[in-house]
């Protein structure tokens, strides 16, 4: 029954969506994994590691989408709550390596030893469990996404101006963890990785796993946001971004939803971060720079805000695209990302996904328009 | 060239009480080509062997040997001062400065020096030019010997205090006497008393460094005590000086963010576009700068003082132009849609980082400075250098003539009318369109002079906009979009502030701050300082 | 319908990449592949580019030479665009799509660190030229550039014998080289009798511009009336406004001199030096070193650049040991397979451009002079000490506790990068 | 009848309030009994818009006081809070959901829980579609019914804002220039719907249109300069020699 009402209220886009992300998560393993490598259908480790990666990014473009494309708030900081998941992760992963540091210490992380630390910070107690990082992972980036949106909605920033402070915080949090006193390994960040939950993280089996967890986790992103948009709240996360005060003067608390929203989304951008850092390897404080957060904007843009789709397919193919050309056109690869934003803001301002979509819904008024010409009956609305 | 007039007039102002001295002549010769080998070990012997066997005649080749222009020849080991000129090294003999021909540097040697022989000739420059007819050398001899510890030349100074009838002359010897009294103790109690009661008047840190010195080494109690209450009472007077200098380095640092911010707080601040290539056009200004002084050094080096006043306009020019064209290009099409702009200037800022690294490489232009930007000057116990002067001013100079453009004139008007009602504007015949892109090109413009501005403190490298954008949103937005008064305040509150914190909380902890202030200050007041209030704001 | 076709479009861009990335790997065969991870892009392109140009003109020399074990080399670059996890991405095209031989790059130890894991798991070989924070040993990597030791400890024995300097400002950009370069001279420092209040130390972000205030700090610490000198790891942009706040409070090098470990003839021209004359920089290498080898390299090099002002630096000298390094132990093994190579290498030596010999030691890390430049107006370097014979680059510093019990020998049969000589064990390893 | 139902439904003392010196309203009081439909006129920058920003908690009053239902203080309330309370608004330009259909902006609108929990889990129930229908009968917006909002008429957009609220169920409705920019023909109609909705509702309109507001026939307050200039039914206030002289003109 519940998942008859789910399927329901998704529509069958999303669920194909889901259902393809899980297949990828199930499939792409097996290729990698159980064919040779001679195969024509091998898929090389490699590119594993190379797409895992990019459906991270495709999970932080997704959360952004859903303040942004959904209730009109563009935060400039969303790497921000990505980073510091990572950060949870690394942390985890940085107590992992025990005593096979180079020093051997059995506490202390390498960083620290160097730097004469005597002892583990308090911050760092607990990471040492994988439930407890786990926990960070989503506690930390909502935590912070609770307290900023708390002032920041309450007090009615908005527009330029909430996007301006989003970006003065990631700001903010990049100079602090540079600082090699704060204790999260200045600018070289955590590295240095061993394993994970007793598994090497260096052999394909993995890579693999950790490839299929982010598909995973991504189709489960996509079908909460789906969930969240199809609801009576995504339709007043729409309305509040069209009319604010109208909501407001309805009686909403609009405040509460915004937070609500921007919690949730930081918290997938957090699990996002977390298993980007064991697929990178390092977590260091450059994912705080704020050019990387307005590089998410970019993603979700050329993909289609407003979409869920999207921004996932944006973050594959703006990543697909600068992969290739940073190897087969060094020189000229910025040219062409630059090239990329001013056009598709010029010519395709609801991004790919949107255009396509829009085509169709012209293509099917056209032909509802035909059908009720011919039957008499109403026009359906369009999506 | 300056310097080498100075030698001549030196030279020619001895050589008329010169007594004849042949013999003497030839042991300069002898010492002076014994320069040319050995290794940079023996040097303080031989200047000092030059030093106590020559007279002013050898300060010019001291002066050179400290510049690094003494060389001598490969082929015969000939010592000579030389200067580059156009057609290749200029040779001159090292005592009599006369021209012996030009060569190429190929075949001539440095006489190489550091910092301690520096250190030495700086001294012996002091000590053969300290009865100097010229007042000028005089003085900067005086001062220089201010650091000297060399009990032996107490004698000379003495003599020379004797001399001398400029005032100011001597007073820098006499506190130069005070110093060496002190450090070297070769004087009488009374005499160390009046050279601390000498510091005292002088107040500053170079007083506070040599009684420091000699509280440590002092054995009799009472001097002790006097230069201990002195420097106590220096310390104070520091201290007060020290909150002035810190407004002045707020200010200072103010006036550059003002500078970097004030075009975009036209583009984004009235035109309401998110120009993340705001940062672009101050580097083209920059590179502007650059290119006006490679012709200038190139093809017209007397001018190289101007350089600047040539940079300025055309930086306006072509940052302007290049605004004017994004305008046309891109930024017309998206008026109303302002995160769009954020999208599109974000991609025009890439590719022109990424032309400027095509064009001119990815390092570091030089960029230099004319002289009047360069060195300092001392008020009270404050130092304030002449490029943060200047740059100080000619950010005022800029607000103020935006404020007169935008307020007073023609085009302001129409720029004013245009943004609070673009379609009345355009009802009432003006052509909105060509307003808008000649808004943003002057914004552009200002940006790009600020360019040549900052080019006089930072970097000048494809990386330089991004070094400034971030700080030019901040206070765009802590100011008040909209209101030029506003970034105005801004600039120079963050300043002042960053500049107040730096010394208790480090530069980074500052900087954070800053940031955490700007973020809460915004939730108190949601438009920032000079918001524009009223029903008509948000509906 | 529209379900597929999204589908299928999405099914196309993973195809493109794919394809590419499938296709370059299938050419190999008849060259041995060289691959240049230096950024073209972002913040550090500004260093690096160059030294992807310089790792260009030593292939296309040695091809003309003919080449290795008779085959043509062939560079491939890659942009790792100054994004850390974009080097580990790229690290791993390089080795595992490429398929290289061996690989020169990186500069910022971040980015170091971010693909030493790659390397590892994939048994590559990464040439490492830039001086460094040391405290790294590993069997993949070899740090051509100078450890601490041949570096700031010489340069700070320099000042104490030449300039008397007692009073040390240590001043450096917060990350993590300036951070254990500044702990291990502290140490240094302390056990050479300098008291604690007779040392300043003190951190700025990157990039830092306004100096107006820790100029005058400097200033203020070096009137004490002993003599001062700042020991300075200020990282690459924030030097030029350091310098100019430098000479602009009038503080020259005759008063408090400036030794730098991140200043070199690249950085140098991109400003007017003339009020730095005199100011000083420790490298295992200038330009104006006067050997034949080296008046040789700067004129191949300005010939490739077209620029007859193009200039030489340290980090390009390091490349040239690595790469002829490289070329050697190639030749001994007679084949490109890493692990004969990284075995072959040690102990190869190779012409340096100062006028001798520089050995791969069986840390990984190479034997090296050290000099010190004054700076002069042109930009250049006047070389007014070196030391007397070659340095050996010291992985583990002797000044840090933990690191002094550790030494590295990747020969067999110690293999180990960082050998606890109280517990006789290898790291982590812990035997008992 | 309770003590409270005694109370005037909305009693304004003393209010005022200014902008950077300018003051908006200037010791404004006004009283509107239950069940009751007073019309609001003046001219421009009399305040009118001002008045409602303070009633629905947009504005803060410099002082005076502003009550509603007799003992409940608005001042102390925001947005939210007052439109809960029952005071629903409709604003001067029409402000509907344009990317909704006509029926979502109606359900959005809908008298339930605003917290954000019932809005995650809410489930349509026929009393609530019933509901909305008759609201969508009521604004005479049933044929657009699964139209976006940004495909209806101007005319259209201020029915199904004065739909909505009717949907919101407020105890007193606030309309600001509801017929501005409508023909003639619509005009009238909604001096129809409104007067349907007095029945349950108290109204406040705000309007320069004199002919509907005659067709209204209600009650009618002048503003000018911030404060009540004459008060009365229509006539009484259209022969006042101040209103005359400020607004009408001779």
């Amino acid at each position: 029954m519940i998942s008859k009402s789910l399927f329901t209220k998704l529509g069958p886009q999303s669920i194909w969506i889901v259902a393809l992300l899980f297949l990828i998560a199930a499939v792409v393993p097996l290729l990698n994994l159980a064919l040779p490598e001679s195969h024509p259908l091998h898929v090389p480790s490699y590119l594993v590691g190379l797409f895992g990666k990019y459906l991270c990014y495709a999970m932080l473009a997704l959360a952004l989408d859903l303040v942004w494309g959904y209730c009109g708030i563009l935060s400039l900081g969303h790497g921000a709550f990505f980073a510091l998941g990572g950060y949870a992760m690394g942390m985890y992963l940085m107590r992992q390596i025990g005593t096979r540091g180079v020093y051997a210490h059995p506490t202390l992380p390498d960083f620290m030893v160097f730097l004469n630390w005597e002892e583990l910070p308090w911050f760092w107690l607990g990471f040492d469990q994988f439930w407890f990082a786990a926990l960070m992972v989503v506690a930390v980036p909502g935590l912070l996404a609770f307290v900023f949106g708390w002032f920041a909605f309450r007090s009615r920033v908005t527009g330029v101006y909430l996007s301006i402070i989003t970006q003065a915080m990631t700001y903010a949090l990049l100079l602090a963890f540079f600082r090699n006193d704060m204790g999260f390994g200045g600018n070289n960040g955590l590295t240095d990785f061993k394993d994970m939950l007793g598994v090497s993280l260096q052999s394909d089996g993995t890579r693999a796993a950790l490839f299929s967890a982010t598909a995973v986790a991504l189709g489960l992103s996509f079908l909460l946001c789906s969930l969240i948009v199809n609801s009576k709240f995504g339709k007043l996360l729409v309305a509040i971004r069209d009319a604010e005060s109208r909501a407001r003067f309805l009686g909403y608390r609009v405040e509460h939803f915004k937070l609500f929203a921007f919690v949730v989304s930081a918290m997938i951008a957090g699990v996002a971060g977390a298993l980007y850092v064991p697929q990178v390897g390092i977590i260091n404080p450059g994912e705080f720079a704020p050019a990387n957060s307005i590089e998410v904007v970019i993603w979700t843009a050329v993909g289609g805000r407003g979409t869920l789709f999207g921004p996932i397919f944006g973050a594959l193919l703006v990543n697909g695209g600068k992969s290739y050309f940073t190897a087969a056109y060094p020189e000229y690869w910025l040219f062409a990302l630059g090239g990329l934003f001013v056009l598709v803001t010029l010519f395709l301002p609801k991004g790919i996904v949107g255009v396509l979509s829009q085509l169709r819904s012209a293509a099917q008024k056209q032909l509802g328009q035909r059908a009720s010409a011919e039957t008499g009956a109403k026009p359906e609305a369009a999506e | 060239m300056k310097r080498f007039i100075r030698h001549v007039a030196l030279l020619l102002a001895f050589a008329l009480c010169a007594v004849p001295a042949a013999q003497a002549d030839e042991e300069l010769t002898h010492l002076i080509s014994a320069l040319a080998n050995g290794k940079l070990k023996e040097m303080p012997a031989k200047i000092s062997a030059l030093e106590k066997a020559g007279n002013s005649k050898i300060v010019p080749l001291f002066e050179a040997l400290s510049a690094g222009t003494l060389f001598y020849r490969k082929a015969d080991k000939a010592v000579f001062i030389t200067r580059s000129s156009a057609d290749g090294i200029t040779l001159m003999a090292p005592l009599t400065l006369q021209e012996q021909g030009v060569t190429t540097k190929k075949s001539l040697k440095k006489i190489k020096v550091n910092n301690k022989l520096r250190r030495q000739l700086k001294t012996a420059i002091a000590n053969l030019t300290l009865l100097s007819p010229d007042v000028s050398l005089r003085l900067s001899a005086a001062k220089e010997l201010f650091k000297s510890s060399d009990p032996a030349v107490l004698p000379l100074l003495e003599e020379a205090l004797h001399q001398e009838s400029d005032a100011s002359v001597r007073q820098a010897m006499q506190e130069s006497y005070a110093a060496m009294t002190l450090r070297t103790q070769h004087a009488s109690q009374q005499h160390r008393l009046d050279a601390i009661e000498t510091l005292k008047a002088m107040g500053n840190q170079q007083a506070l460094s040599v009684l420091t010195g000699f509280v440590a080494s002092a054995s009799e109690p009472e001097e002790r005590d006097a230069a201990t209450s002195v420097i106590a009472s220096i310390n104070k007077r520091l201290a007060r000086w020290s909150v002035a200098q810190n407004v002045w380095y707020g200010l200072s640092l103010g006036s550059v963010l003002l500078l970097a911010a004030i075009g975009l707080a036209i583009t984004f601040g009235v035109m309401g576009v998110i120009n993340m290539a705001h940062g672009e056009m101050v580097m083209i200004g920059a590179y502007t700068t650059f290119m006006v002084q490679e012709v200038i050094r190139n093809s017209f080096p007397g001018l190289f003082d101007y350089s600047l006043a040539f940079a300025l306009p055309l930086a306006f020019l072509a940052s302007g132009a290049v605004g004017f064209a994004m305008e046309r290009g891109i930024i017309r099409f998206l008026y109303g849609r302002p995160l769009e702009t954020l999208l599109a200037t974000w991609g025009v800022s890439l590719m022109l980082q990424q032309a400027v690294r095509t064009v001119f490489g990815p390092t570091n232009k030089e960029v230099g400075n004319p002289d009047w930007m360069s060195g300092a000057f001392e008020l009270g116990a404050m130092t304030l250098t002449a490029n943060r002067i200047w740059i100080l001013a000619f950010a005022f100079v800029v607000f103020a003539v935006l404020l007169v453009v935008l307020r007073r004139t023609q085009f302001g008007l129409e720029v004013r009318a245009v943004t609070q009602n673009r379609r009345m504007a355009a009802s009432m015949g003006i052509r909105t369109p060509w307003i808008d892109a000649l808004t943003f090109a002057l914004g552009s413009g200002i940006a790009g002079m600020a360019g040549v501005a900052l080019s006089q403190i930072s970097n000048v490298s494809p990386n330089l906009g991004q070094l400034y954008i971030i700080d030019s949103f901040m206070v765009v937005v802590f100011g008040g979009v909209g209101n030029l008064w506003g970034t105005f305040v801004g600039a120079m509150t963050l300043g002042v502030a960053n500049k107040f914190l730096e010394p208790y909380a480090g530069a980074v902890l500052a900087k954070i701050l800053t940031l955490v202030f700007i973020i809460l200050f915004i939730q108190k007041k949601p438009r920032g300082l000079f918001a524009l209030k009223g029903r008509a704001v948000d509906l | 319908m529209v379900h597929l076709t999204k589908k299928a479009s999405m099914a196309a861009s993973v195809g493109l990449i794919a394809t590419t990335v499938l296709t370059s790997a299938v050419q190999a065969a008849e060259t041995i592949k060289v691959g240049i991870l230096h950024s073209l892009s972002g913040t550090m392109a500004i260093s690096e580019t160059t030294l992807k140009d310089v790792m260009l003109m030593l292939i296309e020399e040695q091809n003309k030479k003919g080449g290795v074990l008779g085959k043509q080399l062939e560079p491939v670059v890659v942009d790792p665009a100054s994004d850390w996890p974009l080097f580990a991405e790229k690290a791993r095209e390089l080795l595992a799509v490429h398929k290289v031989s061996a690989v020169f790059g990186n500069w910022t130890s971040v980015s170091r660190k971010s693909v030493l894991p790659v390397f590892e798991e994939l048994n590559g070989m990464l040439f490492y030229p830039v001086q460094y924070e040391g405290e790294e040993s590993q069997r993949n990597v070899f740090y051509t550039g100078a450890a601490p030791n041949q570096q700031a400890i010489p340069a700070v024995d320099y000042l104490i014998e030449n300039e008397e300097v007692e009073r040390w400002v240590l001043a450096g950009t917060d990350y993590v080289y300036p951070r254990t370069t500044n702990k291990i001279l502290e140490a240094y420092l302390k056990s050479k009798g300098v008291a604690d209040e007779d040392m300043m130390i003190n951190y700025t972000p990157f990039g830092h511009s306004d100096w107006q205030t820790i100029v005058a700090d400097i200033k203020t610490f070096g009137s004490s009336g002993k003599k001062t000198a700042v020991v300075s790891t200020i990282n690459g942009d924030a030097n030029v406004p350091f310098y100019k706040e430098l000479g602009n409070q009038g503080i020259s090098a005759q008063d408090i001199p400036v030794v730098a470990f991140s200043v070199g003839e690249e950085e140098l021209a991109g400003l007017d030096a003339s009020p730095l004359v005199g100011h000083l920089a420790a490298w295992n290498y200038f330009q104006s070193v006067e050997t034949e080898a080296n008046e040789e390299f700067i004129e191949a090099w300005q010939e490739f650049t077209g620029d007859d002002n193009r200039v030489t630096n340290d980090p390009m000298e390091a490349h040239y040991i690595g790469f002829n390094m490289w070329v050697k132990a190639v030749e001994k093994a007679g084949t490109t397979d890493v692990d004969s190579v990284i075995d072959s290498i040690v102990g190869v030596s190779v012409p340096n451009l100062s006028g001798g010999y520089s050995a791969m030691m069986p840390n990984h890390h190479i034997t090296k002079p050290v000099l010190i430049g004054e700076i002069q107006e042109d930009g250049q370097f006047d070389i007014v000490d070196e030391t007397d014979g070659l340095v050996a680059g010291d992985a583990w510093s002797d000044y840090l506790p933990e690191s002094a019990k550790l030494i590295a020998d990747w020969r067999a049969p110690m293999a180990c990068g960082n050998f606890n000589v109280e517990t006789k064990s290898c790291g982590g390893v812990v035997s008992n | 009848m309770s003590p409270k139902e005694k109370q005037p439904l909305l009693y304004l003392n003393g209010v005022s309030v200014s902008f950077d010196g300018f003051k908006a309203i200037n010791n404004l009081s006004l009283v509107v009994e239950r069940g009751e439909m007073r019309a609001i006129i003046g001219p421009n920058g009399a305040g009118k818009t001002t008045m409602m920003d303070i009633i629905t908690g947009k504005t803060r009053p410099d002082e005076g006081e502003v009550f509603f239902e007799g003992d409940t203080d608005l001042t102390k309330y925001d947005e939210a809070d007052i439109a809960c309370l029952g005071i629903g608004r409709k604003f001067q330009k029409p402000t509907v959901f344009e990317n909704h259909s006509v029926y979502d902006n109606l359900a959005l609108a809908f008298d339930e829980d605003r917290g954000i929990l019932a809005n995650l889990f809410h489930n349509e129930t026929r009393s609530r579609r019933g509901r909305i229908n008759e609201i969508l009968d009521t604004v005479r917006l049933s044929h657009r019914k699964d139209f976006l909002a940004s495909e209806l008429s101007h005319g259209q957009k201020q029915w199904l804002e004065i739909g909505m609220l009717l949907a919101q169920d407020p105890k007193l409705l606030l309309v600001d220039e509801p017929v501005a920019g409508m023909t003639d023909a619509e005009t009238v109609e909604t001096a129809n719907l409104l007067r349907e909705i007095s029945k349950n509702h108290s109204v406040i309109v705000v309007e320069h249109d004199m002919g509907f507001i005659r067709d209204l026939d209600v009650k009618v307050t002048c503003l000018a300069e911030g404060s009540v200039l004459s008060e009365g039914s229509l006539d009484h206030v259209a022969s006042d020699e101040k209103v005359i002289e400020s607004y009408l003109g001779r």
